[in-house]
């Protein structure tokens, strides 16, 4: 359940990826290799022996960039390999036809989430008929037993199985304040105004909702938001007041929450 | 009272009642919709007269305190055909198991039944309520004021127990064979066999 | 068919769909109401389009393949003043986004939508059954017999739309040359005539 709020500042390496090309409108061979590195590294480490098969193509996708960065910084080399070049130039097809695909998907995703926002402002009738025709509706709880509802019970609290190695790092819940900044700054100059309650929501774990609010007061303390708490225990009501809207995260200075 | 403002209050009404799972009192009605009490009774009786005339299979009656949607009289032989065709008749694992922990945690809020089942329990509630298995029993003390839930007679009288005290009893919970196996299976590393490969991209 | 016959059929329609708890699927009203299809779908979309003209507090919508009653957009503020427990829930970016791919390329698998996110998704997958927005629809023939996802009706609830016919096509996505540009410009192997100096190293 925890997971897909956990996210990570970038989401893999199409992510990444996309953030340096198309948000930071720099080419790829102007950024510091070492900081794609360790982002794949950290990405990788995250993921440990989770899916192999992932993992390695953060290798391939990871050495690819490495490989076309280190040409440009070797200019006028004369002894190309062609066939090495044009293994090179393949990865380098595949790789700029997934990251469209993962851009497209993106963009849809964001069309979802507008069409989400619109269909959460209605409310569907569903009271059901009243008591005149109580006697017409047909028992649910036909055939139930105690036994099924304590069975019922035991299932619902039982520890869900978790196809996820989190049980080998006990304890350590994965939110910190600068994924949430991250979600946040994409977030907020999307819906403009929105409740804290609505906001967290999605969330079940505490502390992902107090992190959540700590990613807030950083962004009201650098004057992108705004808060308002009508009365006391009051909806707080967060709005978004900064011009720009592709803030970036790292333009932003956080305080270190963690450890 | 301008008609503009007038019309604007009973848009209000109508998507309130719309909502309600039982009767509103005008009492309600009038704080949410920052009226005087007398204003919003007038409203209401005219809406529903103003209903009436209009011909609609609807009706917005006066009734238990309150006002709510129901069906026309007359248009009763519909709505039990579609009672009798239409209605699921089963209770679905999901809402089963909420109401297990109703029956075994109340009384309890909305939000401690999502916490304990991770989702938004809203609709399940929602249907548990209208078959008149669970109902509000009180209000939550603390900051916010949460609803708690709790099981009503008839939920005990379906189940032909006396008390929610006959259910079985909850022991220390130990992980049934097949919860450890899934532990298990989620712990090992994949087999070969149950990777598949990888999808050629499409641009 | 006479206006009177028709004005009962409405009524009957309005009292029908005012009980329903979920979205009535046409078929099943011009079944209840003995009534050609055809028909009853003429029927539904102008009550629909009366009651917007009327400028009603509710509407009646076509989602997840059926006839609905809900409160209007414009009334959210009150009825979110009126139903205090009632905060939806929101879908995090990486849960659009795994959602997005599962309603244009269903049924898909796991390692499908991995590969086209280029992450694991096998949390946001979990959360997204749990919501009941998408269930397993099969499985794979091929070997391996991976499990295949697709999106549920309450999904198509969730976006307020009526089928997935009705979401946008996917080639109105598919990134502009701009950013193809961009993209390809970002990777390109530099051909040794078109480099100038090397950017000076950064620390």
């Amino acid at each position: 359940m925890a997971v897909d709020v956990t996210t990570p500042v970038f989401e893999g390496p199409f992510d990444l990826l996309l953030h340096l090309i198309l948000k930071e409108q720099v080419d790829i061979y102007e950024v510091h290799l070492a900081n794609i590195v360790d982002a794949y590294l950290t990405e990788i480490e995250r993921m440990q022996s989770l899916d192999l098969e992932l993992a390695t193509e953060f290798l391939l996708i990871a050495a690819t960039l490495v490989e076309l960065k280190a040409r440009r910084l070797l200019p006028g080399r004369e002894d190309v390999d062609l066939d090495e070049e044009l293994a090179l130039w393949e990865e380098r097809d595949l790789l700029l036809a997934r990251l469209l695909e993962c851009t497209t998907f993106k963009d849809v995703g964001r069309v979802f989430a507008a069409l989400a926002d619109d269909a959460d402002r209605c409310y569907a009738r569903a009271c059901g008929p009243d008591e005149r025709f109580a006697e017409l509706m047909p028992d649910l709880l036909e055939g139930v037993k105690p036994r099924h509802v304590h069975a019922a019970y035991l299932r619902a609290t039982a520890p869900k199985p978790e196809p996820k190695v989190d049980l080998f790092h006990v304890g350590v819940i994965k939110a910190n304040v600068s994924d949430a900044l991250a979600e946040l700054v994409d977030e907020l100059p999307r819906v403009r105004r929105i409740t804290f309650r609505r906001l967290t929501a999605d969330l079940v774990d505490r502390l992902e909702i107090i992190v959540r609010f700590l990613a807030l007061l950083e962004l009201y303390k650098q004057g992108f938001i705004e808060l308002e708490q009508g009365q006391k225990f009051g909806d707080i009501d967060i709005v978004w007041i900064a011009d720009q809207t592709g803030v970036s995260v790292g333009a932003i200075a956080i305080d270190d929450y963690e450890g | 009272m301008s008609t503009q403002v007038d019309a604007e209050v009973v848009r209000a009404l109508e998507a309130i009642l719309l909502v309600a799972t039982e009767p509103v009192p005008v009492d309600l009605l009038a704080q949410i919709l920052e009226k005087p009490t007398k204003v919003v009774e007038q409203l209401c009786s005219s809406l529903a007269a103003a209903y009436e005339e209009a011909g609609h299979g609807f009706q917005l009656v006066q009734i238990a305190g309150g006002y709510r949607y129901q069906t026309h009289p007359e248009m009763a032989p519909y709505v039990e055909r579609f009672i009798l065709d239409g209605q699921k008749s089963r209770l679905s694992g999901a809402a089963l198991e909420t109401l297990a922990i109703v029956a075994y945690k109340q009384p309890i809020s909305r939000s401690q039944i999502a916490s304990i089942r991770g989702v938004d329990p809203d609709g399940v509630l929602r249907t548990l309520q209208s078959r008149g298995y669970i109902d509000q029993v009180g209000r939550d003390p603390g900051p916010g004021q949460a609803v708690m839930w709790g099981t009503t007679p008839a939920f005990l009288e379906k189940l032909g127990i006396n008390s929610v005290n006959d259910l079985p009893a909850i022991v220390d919970f130990v992980p049934g064979a097949d919860v450890v196996e899934a532990l298990e299976q989620g712990l090992r590393a994949p087999k070969a066999s149950d990777i598949e490969a990888p999808a050629p991209p499409e641009a």
